[in-house]
C-alpha cells in the first residue's frame, strides 16, 4: 500500500444521545479513489463534515498528509490540500462563473486569477469557457456541478471528497460527468460518496460501507457488492 | 489592462477632488449651505465603513455610532484636556476606537445573521450608557460644547484658515480618501474574499479563506473610518453629547448605504447626498421626519433592496444584454462530445 | 433621547408663536427656533446656523431644554450671536465666561438651594429625603439641595437615584417611609415622577410631606387628586398672589385656547418676545453688540407676576422662585388651585453654581 | 411601628411580582412572534406603548370606562395586527435569512410609530394615567398595595397561565409549537404553515398589548416606556431562549426580581446594565437561550 493520506482513527460524533458516527476507521492511500456508500442517514455526509472541520469530533482521530487535521478550523484543513464538495450543489450563486473561480483562484494564492494557466486549463476541460460571463445560479444544474469541481481544482488539492457529484443528473450528464471524474481519478486522490452504484463500480478502488454509523465493511468494490451484510443492510433495501 | 485603469482611476479621483473642492467653494458664502456640505462629506466618510462592512461583508453593524462616538470623545478628550495637537489625536484615538470596537465586536462576529445584529445592538445600547454615565470623560447626557476648531499649518501655505471653507475642503478629502480607502479593498483579493464571505460564509471558509481573520479586519477598518467621522464631526460641529452617536445614527448610515445602493461604490455616496440634506432642508417638517425616515426604511426593504443606485445598475445592465442578444444570441447549453 | 428614554418632556407649544412681537421688531425677523428634545444636536445646530447664515436674525431664541441647548450655546459663542433661552434650567448655559447666551429660567442648582431655605423655614433641623431620576437637570436640583442641607441646619435622608428607565419605586418609597423623614423631595423624570409620587402616598408618606422642586401644569395634573397638600416650586402660577392684569389676561386667554391654565414654561415662553423688544428698544439699534449690551444692562419687569428681570455677568437670571401648596384639584376638568406659601429672590452665585455641576 | 425589613421585603415581593408578570407576559409575546415566524419585532415596545396610550384618550377624551377602554383596545388591535400581516409581514415568508430583513423592516415601524406619537399623544400630554379601576389599598400583612395593582398583577399571572395551558393543550397551540420546532416537518404533517403564522402574530400581538395595558394599570407612563419595554423584552427573549414561552415566564419573572432586589441591595443603574450584561453574556455564550430545546 502506498502512502497514508487520510487517516481517521475510531472517530465517534452523537448528536443529542445519537451515535452519528460510531468509533469509525477509514484509511486511504496516496492516489487511490475510495467509495463511501450507505444508506440514507448512515453518516457518511457526517463523516465528509468532520474531515473537513465543519463539525468537531466526539474522540478519536484524524489526521492528513501525516499531519493531525482534527480540531483545525475548515479553511486551515482546506489549505492543508483537503477540499470537498457539497449534496447540494454549494458555488456562490449570484456571483458570475469568472468571478467565482477569479475568488477560488486568489483563495488558493493565485494572484491571476481566471487568468492562471492552471485555471485557465480547468476551464477548458470542464467546459466552462463559454459560461464565464453568467451568473452561476442562472446554469443548468450540470454546469454548476462543473463549475463546483473547477473551484475545487483551482486549489490544487491534494484529496477531493465528493458529496454524490452525479444526483439529480441525467443520465447522459452522468455518463458525462464518469467520463471526467474517470480522467481526475487519474491525477488526484479522490473520495466519493455516492448512491449510484455506478459511479462506484467504475471509479472507486475501494469502498467503505456505513450503517448507522459503523463501518461494516471495507474493500475492493466486486467484493463489497457481493457481500452479504452489505446486500441485506443497504443494497436490499434499495432494490440494486 | 492595468495600467490603463489605474490611469483611469487616477483621473476619477482627481475629479472626485476638484469636485469636493468646488462644493466647498461654491457654498463658501453660505455657511449654512456649506454646513449641509460639510456634514454630507462626513456621512460620505462614514457610509464607506458601513459600506464595508455591510454592502461588501454582509454584516449589519449597529453599534457603528457607538465607535464613532469613542473616537469623537477621545479626540475630544486628549484635544482638549490633555492639550494634544487636534491631528496627533485623531490617528491616535481612531486606532483606540478601532481597536475597542474590535474587541468589543470580536466575540459577536462569531454570531452570524441576526444574531450579530442583535449584539452589535446591545452593545450600542451599552456605549450609548457608557457615554451617559461617565460624565468624568463625556460630561453625561449634557454634552461637551463650544470644542474649538484646530489650527493648521502646511508647508508652503502656513497657517491654514480652518473656520471657513477650509475645513469642508478637509472633510472632502477625507470623505473622497475614505471611498477610495473603500475601492482599493475592493479591487484587491481581501475585496474578492469578503464578497466571498458576504455571498456564502461556509463556502468561503471551504475554499480556504480565513473567515473570521476577515471580518476581523474589516471590522476594524470601517471602526477607523467610523472614529476618524466622529473624530471631525466632534471639531467641525463643536459639540458632541451622547445622543450624537446614539442607535438612531448607526440606523440612518446604514439607511444611506441601504437606501443608496449596497456593495457598489457610487451608491452610499448617492444615497449620503439625498438622504443627509433633507431634514436640514426641511426644518418645518422636523415633525414628521421619524415617520418619513420610518417610511423610507420600509420601502427600500421591500421594494428596492438593491437601493437607488443598484436598481439603476440593474436596469442598465438588463438593457445592455438586451442589445447584446439582439447581436449575439447566447448558445444554448452545448452538450460536450463524448 | 437617550435610549432608555425621552429627557424630561416640557411643553412648548406657547413658544411657537412669537406673535406678540408681530413677526418682527425694527425691520429685523424675530424666528423661533422650534426644537424638541427629540431633535438630533446636529439638527439642531444646522437649525441654528440657518437662522444665524441664512435669515441673519438678530437672536436666537428657543425653547430647548435638552442637550440641544448647550450644543446651540456652543454655536452662539462661537459665532457671536446673542442666544436668548426661555425655558432650559443648566447652569452650563451661563458659566463664568459667557458672552452671548441669556437665560430667562432659573439654574436648576438654585431649585435646589431654594427647598432647602423654604424648608428651612418651615421647620428647622428638618429630615429631608431625596429621590431623583439619572438625569443631568435632576442632578443638578440635587446637587444644589445636598449642598445647603447641612448650611441650612437641616439633616440628609435617604438619597435615591433612579436609572432612566426606571417604571417601580415601590422598594424605594418603602426605604424612604421607613427612614420617616419630615420631607420627601421628588424629582423623577416623566411619568416616573407620578409613579413615585403615588407610590409615597400609598406607603402613608402625607402629601404635606412631598415637595416638587418644579410643577407645571400637566404634571402637577399627574400627580393626582390625591396629592393635594404637596408642595412644588414655580416660576409663575395662575394663584400667584401677585398676578397683574396682563397676566390674568394672558392666563385667561391660554386656558381658553388649551381648555388648561398655564405654568411657568409657557409663561417664559410669553415673556421672551416681550424681553427681546426691551432690549432692542433700548438699543436703538438692531447690531448684535449693541443687542447683546442692551440685554445685559436690561432692568426691567415680568409683564404678567411683575418679577424683575435683570441678568448677571454671565447672563444668568437674577433668580427667584415660588413654593406652592395645592389647594384642590380636578384632573378631569384639567383644573388645580394653589396657594402661594414662599417666595425668595437671590444672586445666582450665593452657591457655587458652576462648580457644582461641572 | 412595624419592623422596616418586614416592609422592604415585602414590597420587594409585590414589585418583583408586579414587574415580572408584565415583564413575562410582554417577552411571551414576544417571543411566540420569533419563535414561529422567525420575526425580530423590533417595534414590540413601540406596540406595548400603543395600546395603553388608545386606551388612554379613550378613557379620558372620550370619558369611556377604564373597563370598556382596556377590551375595545384589545379588540381593535386584532384587525391592525391582521393588516400589518396582509400588507408587509407575509410578503417576507419565503425570504431566506428573513430574520434580518424584519429587524430592519419593524426598526422602520419604530421609526413611524414613534413619530406619529410625538405629533400627537405627545402634543397632548408628556404623562398618562389611565383612571383606576379600582381605588384604595390592600393590605398584605403590614403593606399596603393598591388595589388596582393587584388587579394589573392577577390579570398578567391569569394570561400567562391561558397562555402556557393553551399552548400546551389547544389545537391551535399544538400546531404553533410543532411550527416552532420545525416548519417543514410541520408543513409535511398538514399544517397550513401560513395560517400558523398569521395566528401567532395575532396571538403574539396581542399578548404585547395586553401587557402594555396592564402595565398602564399599574403605573404612570409616558413615551420613554417604549424603548425600555422594547429593550427589556428584547432581553428576556435571548436569554430566556427564542420562542420558548417557558423562557420568557421564568426569565421574564427572575429580571423583575432582580430589577426588585438589585434596587435594594445596589442601585436601581446596575439593574439597567444587568439586563443588558446578561443579555449580551448569553448571545456570546449560548445563542440559543437558557431554555432552548
Amino acid at each position: 500500500m502506498n502512502e497514508i493520506l487520510l487517516d481517521a482513527r475510531q472517530v465517534e460524533k452523537q448528536f443529542g444521545g445519537i451515535r452519528a458516527l460510531a468509533s469509525v476507521d477509514v484509511q486511504q492511500a496516496v492516489g487511490e479513489t475510495l467509495g463511501m456508500i450507505g444508506p440514507n442517514g448512515s453518516g457518511k455526509t457526517t463523516f465528509v463534515n468532520v474531515v473537513s472541520g465543519h463539525l468537531s469530533i466526539d474522540a478519536g482521530s484524524i489526521s492528513f498528509a501525516g499531519a493531525p487535521i482534527s480540531g483545525r478550523r475548515p479553511h486551515a484543513i482546506t489549505r492543508a490540500g483537503l477540499t470537498r464538495t457539497y449534496q447540494a450543489v454549494r458555488v456562490f450563486s449570484k456571483l458570475t462563473v469568472a468571478d467565482n473561480l477569479r475568488t477560488t483562484a486568489l483563495a488558493a494564492g493565485r494572484e491571476e486569477g481566471v487568468k492562471d494557466s492552471h485555471v485557465r486549463e480547468l476551464i477548458h476541460w470542464l467546459e466552462l469557457d463559454r459560461r464565464l460571463d453568467a451568473i452561476a445560479g442562472m446554469l443548468t444544474l450540470f454546469e454548476q456541478r462543473r463549475l463546483e469541481l473547477a473551484m475545487r481544482l483551482a486549489l490544487r488539492p491534494k484529496l477531493v471528497m465528493l458529496d454524490e457529484p452525479v444526483g439529480g443528473l441525467s443520465a447522459v450528464e452522468i455518463t458525462h460527468m464518469m467520463k471526467l471524474l474517470g480522467e481526475l481519478k487519474t491525477r488526484y486522490s479522490l473520495f466519493v460518496i455516492e448512491h449510484t452504484m455506478r459511479v462506484i463500480r467504475e471509479l472507486a478502488d475501494r469502498v467503505v460501507v456505513l450503517v448507522s454509523g459503523q463501518k461494516i465493511a471495507d474493500g475492493r468494490p466486486e467484493e463489497i457488492l457481493r457481500d452479504e451484510r452489505v446486500v441485506r443492510n443497504y443494497l436490499g433495501s434499495q432494490g440494486a | 489592462m492595468n495600467r490603463m485603469r489605474a490611469s483611469k482611476d487616477m483621473w476619477l479621483w482627481i475629479s472626485g477632488a476638484a469636485l469636493v473642492i468646488g462644493l466647498a467653494l461654491a457654498t463658501a458664502g453660505n455657511r449654512f449651505a456649506a454646513f449641509i456640505i460639510g456634514i454630507v462629506f462626513l456621512n460620505v466618510l462614514w457610509t464607506a465603513g458601513m459600506n464595508l462592512l455591510y454592502g461588501y461583508t454582509g454584516l449589519v453593524s449597529m453599534m457603528t455610532a457607538g465607535v464613532a462616538g469613542i473616537g469623537a470623545y477621545g479626540t475630544v478628550k486628549l484635544f482638549l484636556d490633555y492639550g494634544w495637537s487636534f491631528w496627533f489625536a485623531v490617528p491616535v484615538s481612531a486606532v483606540g476606537a478601532a481597536a475597542v470596537g474590535v474587541i468589543l465586536g470580536l466575540p459577536a462576529l462569531r454570531l452570524r445573521g441576526f444574531y450579530f445584529v442583535l449584539s452589535s445592538l446591545v452593545i450600542q445600547v451599552a456605549l450609548t450608557l457608557v457615554f451617559i454615565y461617565f460624565p468624568q470623560f463625556t460630561n453625561g447626557d449634557t454634552g461637551i460644547t463650544q470644542i474649538p476648531r484646530p489650527g493648521l499649518w502646511l508647508p508652503g501655505f502656513g497657517a491654514v484658515d480652518l473656520t471657513g471653507p477650509g475645513f469642508e475642503i478637509i472633510l472632502g478629502l477625507l470623505a473622497l480618501a475614505g471611498v477610495a480607502v473603500v475601492y482599493m479593498i475592493i479591487r484587491s483579493r481581501m475585496g474578492a474574499f469578503i464578497i466571498a464571505i458576504r455571498e456564502d460564509d461556509l463556502l468561503a471558509e471551504e475554499l480556504g479563506i480565513d473567515v473570521t481573520r476577515y471580518k476581523v479586519m474589516v471590522f476594524f477598518i470601517s471602526s477607523l473610518l467610523m472614529a476618524v467621522g466622529g473624530a471631525f464631526y466632534a471639531v467641525y460641529t463643536g459639540f458632541i453629547s451622547p445622543r450624537s452617536f446614539d442607535v438612531l445614527m448607526s440606523m440612518n448610515i446604514w439607511l444611506m448605504v441601504a437606501f443608496g445602493g449596497r456593495g457598489t461604490i457610487a451608491g452610499p455616496i448617492i444615497g449620503s447626498a439625498i438622504l443627509v440634506p433633507i431634514p436640514f432642508l426641511l426644518q418645518e417638517l422636523y415633525q414628521i421626519k421619524d415617520i418619513f425616515y420610518g417610511s423610507l426604511i420600509i420601502l427600500v426593504t421591500v421594494a428596492m433592496p438593491a437601493g437607488v443606485y443598484g436598481t439603476i445598475l440593474k436596469w442598465w445592465r438588463v438593457r445592455r444584454q438586451k442589445q447584446n442578444t439582439a447581436v449575439a444570441p447566447v448558445a444554448i447549453k452545448r452538450m460536450p462530445a463524448e | 433621547m437617550g435610549v432608555f428614554g425621552v429627557e424630561l418632556r416640557r411643553r412648548h407649544e406657547a413658544c411657537r408663536g412669537g406673535d406678540r412681537c408681530g413677526g418682527g421688531v425694527l425691520g429685523r425677523p424675530l424666528r423661533f427656533l422650534v426644537i424638541d428634545n427629540q431633535t438630533n444636536p446636529t439638527q439642531a445646530l444646522a437649525a441654528a446656523r440657518s437662522f444665524d447664515a441664512q435669515d441673519k436674525v438678530l437672536v436666537i431664541s428657543g425653547p430647548t431644554s435638552s442637550d440641544n441647548a448647550l450644543a446651540i450655546y456652543g454655536y452662539a459663542e462661537q459665532n457671536q450671536v446673542p442666544f436668548l433661552v426661555p425655558v432650559a434650567a443648566f447652569p452650563q448655559l451661563t458659566k463664568p465666561g459667557t458672552q452671548w447666551t441669556f437665560r430667562l429660567e432659573p439654574a436648576a442648582v438654585g431649585w435646589g438651594y431654594s427647598i432647602a431655605k423654604f424648608v428651612e423655614q418651615k421647620k428647622p433641623g428638618a429630615k429631608i429625603a431625596i429621590m431623583y431620576s439619572d438625569f443631568a437637570l435632576m442632578r443638578a436640583i440635587a446637587a444644589g439641595l445636598k449642598y445647603q442641607i447641612p448650611r441650612s441646619n437641616l439633616t440628609a435622608g435617604p438619597e435615591i437615584v433612579f436609572p432612566q428607565g426606571s417604571s417601580d419605586a415601590t422598594i424605594q418609597a418603602t426605604q424612604v417611609r421607613a427612614a420617616s423623614p419630615d420631607y420627601v423631595v421628588v424629582i423623577g423624570a416623566g411619568a416616573f415622577d407620578n409613579t413615585i409620587t403615588n407610590q409615597l402616598l400609598d406607603l402613608g408618606v402625607k402629601p404635606d410631606q412631598i415637595i416638587h422642586p418644579f410643577g407645571f401644569t400637566t404634571n402637577i395634573l399627574g400627580w393626582g387628586a390625591r396629592s393635594v397638600g404637596s408642595y412644588f416650586g414655580t416660576f409663575f402660577d395662575h394663584d400667584l398672589d401677585g398676578v397683574t392684569a396682563e397676566g390674568k389676561k394672558f392666563i385667561k386667554d391660554f386656558a381658553e385656547k388649551n381648555g388648561r391654565p398655564p405654568s411657568y414654561i409657557e409663561n417664559f415662553c410669553y415673556t421672551t418676545p416681550y424681553v427681546i423688544k426691551q432690549a432692542i428698544e433700548q438699543a436703538g439699534t438692531v447690531d448684535r453688540a449693541k443687542f447683546r449690551d442692551a440685554l445685559r444692562a436690561l432692568q426691567t419687569k415680568e409683564t404678567t407676576s411683575g418679577v424683575p428681570i435683570a441678568f448677571d455677568k454671565n447672563g444668568a437670571r437674577q433668580e427667584y422662585i415660588y413654593y406652592m401648596q395645592i389647594t384642590s384639584m380636578d384632573v378631569a376638568k384639567k383644573e388645580y388651585s394653589a396657594k402661594q406659601v414662599f417666595y425668595m429672590e437671590w444672586s445666582p452665585e450665593v452657591i457655587p453654581v458652576y462648580d457644582l455641576v461641572k | 411601628m412595624v419592623d422596616p425589613n418586614l416592609l422592604i421585603g415585602l414590597s420587594m415581593l409585590t414589585t418583583g411580582l408586579v414587574l415580572g408578570a408584565i415583564f413575562a407576559l410582554t417577552a411571551a409575546g414576544v417571543t411566540i412572534v420569533y419563535g414561529c415566524i422567525w420575526l425580530p419585532n423590533a417595534a414590540s415596545g413601540q406596540f406595548f406603548l400603543l395600546a395603553p396610550l388608545v386606551a388612554w384618550s379613550l378613557s379620558t377624551a372620550m370619558g369611556w370606562s377604564p373597563i370598556l377602554a382596556v377590551a375595545a383596545v384589545l379588540i381593535a388591535g386584532l384587525p391592525f395586527a391582521y393588516l400589518l400581516e396582509r400588507l408587509l409581514i407575509r410578503r417576507f415568508y419565503d425570504v431566506p435569512d428573513r430574520n434580518i430583513a424584519y429587524f430592519v423592516v419593524t426598526l422602520g415601524i419604530t421609526q413611524i410609530l414613534s413619530g406619529v406619537f410625538s405629533i400627537t399623544w405627545g402634543q397632548w400630554s408628556d404623562q398618562y394615567n389611565i383612571p383606576p379601576l379600582a381605588e384604595g389599598v390592600v393590605f398584605i400583612g403590614p403593606f399596603p398595595l393598591p388595589a388596582n395593582r393587584l388587579i394589573a398583577l392577577v390579570g398578567a399571572l391569569a394570561l400567562l397561565g391561558a397562555l402556557f395551558v393553551g399552548l400546551r393543550y389547544h389545537r391551535f397551540g399544538r400546531a404553533l409549537r410543532a411550527v416552532f420546532q420545525n416548519r417543514e416537518a410541520a408543513a409535511l404533517r398538514g399544517v397550513d404553515v401560513q395560517r400558523i403564522y398569521l395566528g401567532a402574530f395575532l396571538l403574539g400581538t396581542s399578548v404585547i398589548f395586553a401587557g402594555g395595558l396592564l402595565y398602564a394599570m399599574a403605573y404612570s407612563f409616558d413615551l420613554s416606556v417604549a424603548w425600555s419595554m422594547g429593550i427589556t423584552a428584547f432581553a428576556i427573549m435571548i436569554v430566556g431562549g427564542p420562542g420558548s414561552v417557558l423562557g420568557a415566564l421564568v426569565v421574564g419573572m427572575l429580571f423583575g426580581f432582580v430589577q426588585a432586589a438589585v434596587s435594594v441591595f445596589a442601585s436601581p443603574t446596575a439593574a439597567t446594565l444587568s439586563y443588558l450584561l446578561a443579555m449580551l453574556v448569553i448571545l456570546l455564550l449560548r445563542p440559543s437561550g437558557l431554555f432552548a430545546r
